[in-house]
């Protein structure tokens, strides 16, 4: 059956093999979802015209939260009066978002009743994204979310943001660290920080179980938390001859299961960045040496697991370009253990806090603040002492600010002095 | 008790946070929890985690489209509530897995995904291509030069064969952002699909002074091409098109300050950037092409383009190694003449850090 | 015999292997030269105090020149008349410093008559270094400098400074280019930009025959020249045996001669930067993968010579800290062919100082207005083609100055057209 | 005709340049120019160069002090004029080439030069220290916080066994510059020694506005930490502490504002550098010893500590390996055990760059 608006462009990407979107839309336009109608309509504008349709967003919130909400409004409410309004929602969604059908289809019940039945499964930060919906929704919404589904909202604006992880543990052999727990239990213990802005700008924390961060925390995370171990790498001599041997596949599979010679030598040895490996029928890992890259463990995963002195390596300041060009997030920790209620680790978390809304500027972004007043600041400030495990490098350039203190006289000079042994 | 429209604090509810990680984990989850120990990729999309217990829990991961609507939500429920015990996940990269603790039920829930058109595309595990990681673009943001979801789906279209397959030297992470705010965190991905802008703001003079706080309109300009100025009796700003390179920070703040342009704006495609600390240390994306036309409803120029990058890493790259580990090894001399994409002056970096990017040394290929 | 001043501190540093200065000075102070006398004391003092007694030098240099004379007062006379005025002169040396025992003893003599008797062989742009003399003596040193010695003045200031060499194909197999002849040629070519000061800064010319850079181009000067080729290298095969069979001695014996079993992969193969050696009997290059490093060749000399198609890289912006941070040079023109008269790349120098006495700042080194300026105008300035070659990465910052030129309708917006489409 | 001071330009000669360089080739040099076909390192400061011709010339390398007398040149005229027909050369760090084409000579030199006490030393070829390249210091120039011939002196009479031996993996290219203007282009060497002051500038309001232009003093700063002020009657400038890196570049504009400090200057050590584009590419020095207190007439402090660090590197080092090398394989937190030296604040970079320097993986050792 036609729908309000054609969308001959829209259709063109029904086609294909991927998942459509398009005739994922139309489908709940068809069944006479006034809000999905107008917004393909809005959306064949923008194809036409390759230009978006919306409008910054007012404010717009629940009643005591200063996040959650993105208001929206469309620059057309005249030709597509359904979408005038059509803010989002950000739900926090449970870490590493594992979910009883049950729940989703609450969640769904909630806002075809509410909103305009788009989500977003997820948002880049992790929320569940609830797309668009009228300011009048939004209390009773947050009221059924909170009563009946037991789910709060996420953040936005200078909060701190819905914070996320890998699945760690839940799934995985190589978690170095309870990563979900972490996550749940720092958004548990900073809500006010989640729902009420005070800091200069975002926040972001994010938590990977190993140095594969599969959550990306590294580059998207002011505050990255990264699994990983002080030991030795645990080696199954017997599981590395099955190998060598061509029993077991390598790679997990993940390069494909076609029988093939797998070459120790090449595929893992040579590969190693540092070297420090050796085979000779036995394998010998020189762990002092050893970066913890997991290539080796990720190759040969039956034979070698990560060691059993396990926690975590902090990192701060990752951020997109805005406003002076990308970073990624620097060490600051080399090892911290990370065991519940995680009390050192908070402690660290409040100094930070505390240092960057002292210094930090309105939009300026943790890292930003670092890079401004430099990473020793920094480190004075949250108490760390400096370890060449925070830098890839000492400095090259001469332009040392020493410290006056340790400078006899300081700043000062006897000038007059000076000048008696010098004529001017 | 139901909702109160005229008291807003009857027994209200706030700062609950999410439920607790485990609220909804299946059994198999909850009883191996920490204890797994090895996983297998048994074909591209279905995974086995076997736990010390000896216990296994297969995995099933799906493309999505992400932006997906909750009939489509509860038609995945259907499939869950079948073959999961009705339990489910997504992933970071916005997949949805499946997990089978019963190995009976794994294959015919294999078919009937594959049963369901395309849907439910399986894959996205090993080296392959997985889900582009995006954002919103034209479906709900105000600052997008480009649309999202569309380009997503073009390019996912073209590249479908590496979804499904093992067949590439290592992962290839595809992210996309709509504008230079990079949701997507596109700065370290294989392959970053960024929307640009390429006129300055125009300055809508009789709104500034109503809509916008000068001051700060001002400070959001990295390059401080940015003036308050008066215009007759308006309070407004003037910016100063040469040193504008038009990431939109100021309309972020001022929305009397627009700068999305039909025909200006476009696509600039950036490689080998990676996240992964294994083997080499995590790297930004750099730029490949600084331009291409915006190109609805299917952007043919872009999915040629990532193709070619694709086509030449899966010919010339080595067995672990990611794209940008393929280009450090060959020389960027090299990834230019074997993509075909052609080397400008706005590849050479001439922002804040550029004299860390030129060549000090002899060292190159001819 | 005493000396006019006791100089218990410096005479700690006759002591040891390493040829002592203050031997040689009080050789000649005794010899009663009044000015090394005082000089002696002047350094005593300094040691004493643990701070120079040199004052800023005030504008000194011979009729119609504008450096080649570093002017200089010691700040006490009333001490040390003597060393008072104490004038460097700075003598532009032969290209790579060969010398016949007739010149340098008329040096020497000159110096006797006209100065302390003192110098720097060399200084570290490569001057001869006549250190210490009075403003009186320098007309008539400089009329015996050029009518007796056919030498002239080198640079100071903001000029053209005296460019330098490694020693090139006069004793060396590896030189790709003629540097002496360059540097001699450059220097005579431009004898004004030498002797004048005309740019914001100084501007350095060092070249190196090969990736050696035995003259520390790349780091020491706004323009540096270094040798390569585009060819293959060139390859004995049978003197490759004979390294591998130990006939010959790795390193030329650079380090050691003691005989020892050469490793051909480990020390040579696996350690080729680009890993495009192999060796089975037979040595295999695969030259386009080549950066040219020279390590293959500088194991095995005999065995292995640079191409034949030679001409060399040109790098540009190299200086100290002062005043943004250092640089070396970076890579602007990938190959040019080297042969006398070197016309191609004189004009392109002369595009670069065009450019740069058009846009530096007073005090901005070349390198430092590429920055300031980006490379980009550079290459536009001195019409040269982007290429690759030119940096280690493409850029990773979205930061990009668009061309307005390619952009329709430029920067212009038809604002009234676009609020016809939106709504504000 | 003789030099008349009344008429300076009476047969006035100018702009002649150098003379030609071959003007003094010895006689195999010229013949054989561009036809050199190998050469080797018969033993430490003894080369030979083989043409193609199968002519050979035998270069014996002898440190000098760089700071000598015309004495001293005499006596080095007599050696050559005794064994090498009257031709010598220096090189580019500042030694001496005799250059021999008789073989029956070479032997008699090599023992004549050493029976002449220390001023001869015969060394500074291949995985050998040789001459340090250094600077002025106290012995004629106005901005150093150090003494230059002093501390080479010091250093080298310690490092002696090194300058006439192959014993290191590789070769160690040590400088010296006695302040920041780096004359002795330290800044890519294996090891530097750097003269540091550590006070801000101290301003003689009374002689700036005649000695000084002060807008040029302005603008010499790098970190903008001077003003212009009005001190009375007086112009003058201000220099805010805070921002002071110690630079001296304001002094070099301005005599009225010393910054040397008996107690406060000192040295700064750094290490990895390189400038040939052997196996790596050129690399700038870092920081390993933020300062040593200036120590003269031996400054004992600085000979132990880059005994330290050549020491360790002589042993961990692995052959080809320069120090930087050597450093990049087993890392800084090796590096700062190995030698003892202490990390410190200082370290870490926290100028322009800085960010560019921080460890942004997980990978590090223990
Ligand atoms: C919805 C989402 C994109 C998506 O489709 O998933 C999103 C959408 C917006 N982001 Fe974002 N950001 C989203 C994740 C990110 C990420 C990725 C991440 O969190 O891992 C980043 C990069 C990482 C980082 O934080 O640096 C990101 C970096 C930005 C920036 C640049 C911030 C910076 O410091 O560089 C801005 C600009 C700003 O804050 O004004 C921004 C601003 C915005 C705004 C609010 C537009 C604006 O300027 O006001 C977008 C609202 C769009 C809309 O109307 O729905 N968004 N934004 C993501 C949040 C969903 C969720 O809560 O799960
Ligand atoms: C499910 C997921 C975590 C989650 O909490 O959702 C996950 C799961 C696994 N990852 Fe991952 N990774 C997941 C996102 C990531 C990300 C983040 C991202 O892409 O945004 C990364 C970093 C990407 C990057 O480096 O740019 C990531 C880098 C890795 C790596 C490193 C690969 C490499 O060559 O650098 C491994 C190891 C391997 O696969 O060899 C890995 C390995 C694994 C293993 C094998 C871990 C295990 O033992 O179970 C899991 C199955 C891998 C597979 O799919 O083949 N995982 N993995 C994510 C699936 C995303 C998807 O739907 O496609
Ligand atoms: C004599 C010499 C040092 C030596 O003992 O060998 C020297 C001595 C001075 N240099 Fe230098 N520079 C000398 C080679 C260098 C080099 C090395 C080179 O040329 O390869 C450099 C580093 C490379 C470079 O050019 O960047 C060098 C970088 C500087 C700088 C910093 C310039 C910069 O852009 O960073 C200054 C400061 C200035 O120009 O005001 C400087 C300034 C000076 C002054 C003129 C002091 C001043 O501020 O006026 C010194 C005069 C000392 C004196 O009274 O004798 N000198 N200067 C060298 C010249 C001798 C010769 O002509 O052969
Ligand atoms: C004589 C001299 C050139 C000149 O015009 O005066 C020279 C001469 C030779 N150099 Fe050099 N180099 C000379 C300064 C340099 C410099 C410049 C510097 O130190 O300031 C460098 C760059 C230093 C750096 O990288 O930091 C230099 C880096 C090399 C290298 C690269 C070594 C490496 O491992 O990086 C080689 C090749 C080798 O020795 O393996 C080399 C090789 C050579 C050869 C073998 C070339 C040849 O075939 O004759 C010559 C004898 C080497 C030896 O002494 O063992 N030459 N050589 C210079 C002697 C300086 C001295 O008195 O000690
Ligand atoms: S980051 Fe590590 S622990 Fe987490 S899912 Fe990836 S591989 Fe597993
Ligand atoms: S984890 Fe990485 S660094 Fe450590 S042994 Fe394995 S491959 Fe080598
Ligand atoms: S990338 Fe830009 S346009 Fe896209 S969602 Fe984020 S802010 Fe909006
Ligand atoms: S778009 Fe960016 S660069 Fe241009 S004026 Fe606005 S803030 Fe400045
Ligand atoms: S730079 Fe090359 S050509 Fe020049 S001396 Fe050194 S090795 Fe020989
Ligand atoms: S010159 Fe260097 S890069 Fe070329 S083959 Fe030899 S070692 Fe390899
Ligand atoms: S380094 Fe500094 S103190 Fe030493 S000579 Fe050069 S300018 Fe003078
Ligand atoms: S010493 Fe350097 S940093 Fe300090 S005031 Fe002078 S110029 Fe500025």
């Amino acid at each position: 059956m036609a729908l309000k608006h054609p969308t001959p462009m829209l259709d063109e990407l029904e086609k294909g093999s991927w998942p459509s979107f398009v005739s994922d839309v139309k489908r709940m336009a068809a069944k006479g979802n006034r809000m999905c109608e107008d917004w393909l309509g809005l959306m064949e504008m923008s194809y036409r015209d390759k230009e978006g349709h919306w409008k910054h967003g007012g404010i717009v919130g629940v009643l005591g939260y200063g996040g959650g909400i993105i208001g929206r409004y469309c620059d057309r409410p005249d030709l597509f009066p359904n979408v005038a309004h059509f803010h989002t929602v950000r739900v926090n969604q449970p870490a590493s978002k594992y979910y009883s059908t049950k729940v989703l289809r609450q969640i769904c019940e909630l806002w075809d009743a509410r909103g305009s039945g788009l989500t977003n499964m997820h948002g880049s930060t992790g929320d569940i994204v609830l797309l668009g919906t009228t300011t009048d929704q939004l209390e009773p919404l947050f009221y059924e979310l909170t009563h009946e589904l037991n789910m709060d909202l996420g953040g936005s604006g200078s909060n701190m943001r819905t914070p996320e992880s890998c699945l760690g543990m839940s799934r995985c052999e190589w978690s170095c660290i309870n990563t979900q727990d972490i996550i749940y239990d720092l958004t548990q213990e900073f809500q006010d920080a989640l729902h009420r802005p005070m800091f200069p700008y975002k926040f972001k924390f994010k938590a990977s179980g190993c140095p594969m961060d599969c959550v990306a925390a590294i580059a998207r995370s002011d505050c990255s938390i990264i699994g990983t171990w002080r030991d030795e790498i645990r080696i199954d001599q017997e599981a590395v001859k099955a190998y060598v041997g061509n029993e077991l596949v390598p790679h997990g599979g993940a390069g494909g299961r076609e029988k093939r010679s797998f070459d120790i030598k090449s595929e893992v040895i040579d590969l190693c960045p540092t070297g420090c490996m050796e085979y000779d029928g036995k394998l010998k890992i020189y762990n002092e040496d050893c970066t913890r890259c997991m290539h080796c463990i990720r190759v040969m995963p039956r034979a070698l697991k990560p060691g059993l002195d396990k926690g975590a390596t902090i990192l701060v300041g990752a951020k997109a370009p805005i406003l002076d060009g990308a970073q990624m997030s620097s060490v600051v920790i080399p090892f911290i253990k990370m065991e519940s209620p995680y009390t050192e680790f908070k402690g660290f978390v409040e100094k930070v806090w505390d240092w960057w809304m002292e210094e930090g500027k309105n939009r300026e972004r943790l890292g930003e603040t670092i890079q401004r007043l430099s990473l020793r600041e920094f480190l004075k400030a949250v108490e760390l002492e400096p370890d060449p495990r925070m830098v890839n490098t000492p400095r090259f350039n001469p332009y040392i600010f020493y410290d006056p203190a340790q400078v006899p006289g300081g700043w000062e000079h006897d000038g007059a002095a000076f000048r008696q042994r010098h004529q001017a | 008790m139901a909702f109160d429209p005229n008291n807003l604090m009857k027994d209200r509810i706030t700062d609950i946070g999410p439920p607790k990680y485990d609220t909804y984990f299946p059994p198999i989850i909850k009883e191996n929890f920490g204890k797994w120990n090895y996983h297998e990729i048994l074909e591209p999309g279905v995974l086995v985690h076997v736990a010390d217990s000896g216990a296994e829990v297969y995995s099933v991961r799906i493309g999505t489209a992400r932006l997906i609507s909750t009939d489509y939500i509860k038609e995945v429920c259907d499939l869950a509530d079948k073959y999961c015990g009705g339990y489910l996940r997504w992933t970071t990269r916005n997949n949805i897995e499946f997990l089978v603790s019963e190995k009976a039920k794994l294959q015919p829930l294999i078919t009937d995904l594959r049963s369901r058109g395309n849907w439910f595309p399986i894959g996205g595990t090993g080296a392959s291509i997985t889900n582009i990681v995006h954002t919103q673009g034209w479906a709900h943001c105000h600052t997008p030069a480009i649309d999202a979801s569309g380009v997503v789906k073009a390019v996912m279209d073209d590249l479908y064969e590496y979804f499904g397959s093992h067949k590439l030297p290592a992962q290839v992470r595809i992210a996309l952002a709509c504008c230079l705010n990079m949701c997507g965190a596109v700065h370290c991905s294989d392959i970053a699909i960024l929307g640009v802008h390429r006129k300055p703001p125009f300055v809508e003079n009789e709104r500034v002074q109503n809509v916008c706080e000068i001051p700060l309109v001002v400070a959001a300009c990295p390059t401080a091409a940015i003036k308050p100025k008066k215009v007759g009796e308006m309070k407004s700003i003037e910016i100063n098109n040469n040193r504008c390179m038009f990431c939109g920070n100021c309309y972020t703040m001022c929305p009397a300050l627009p700068l999305a342009d039909g025909e200006g704006d476009g696509i600039a495609l950036w490689v080998g950037g990676k996240v992964s600390n294994v083997k080499s240390t995590p790297m930004f994306s750099k730029l490949a092409v600084p331009y291409i036309p915006n190109e609805p409803p299917r952007w043919p120029t872009t999915v040629k383009s990532v193709r070619k990058i694709v086509e030449a890493y899966a010919e010339g790259g080595r067995r672990y190694e990611r794209i940008g580990e393929w280009i450090n090894r060959i020389g960027w001399e090299r990834f230019f003449e074997k993509t075909g994409l052609a080397f400008q002056h706005e590849h050479i970096d001439d922002y804040r850090l550029a004299m860390t990017t030129w060549r000090t040394t002899t060292q190159f290929k001819f």
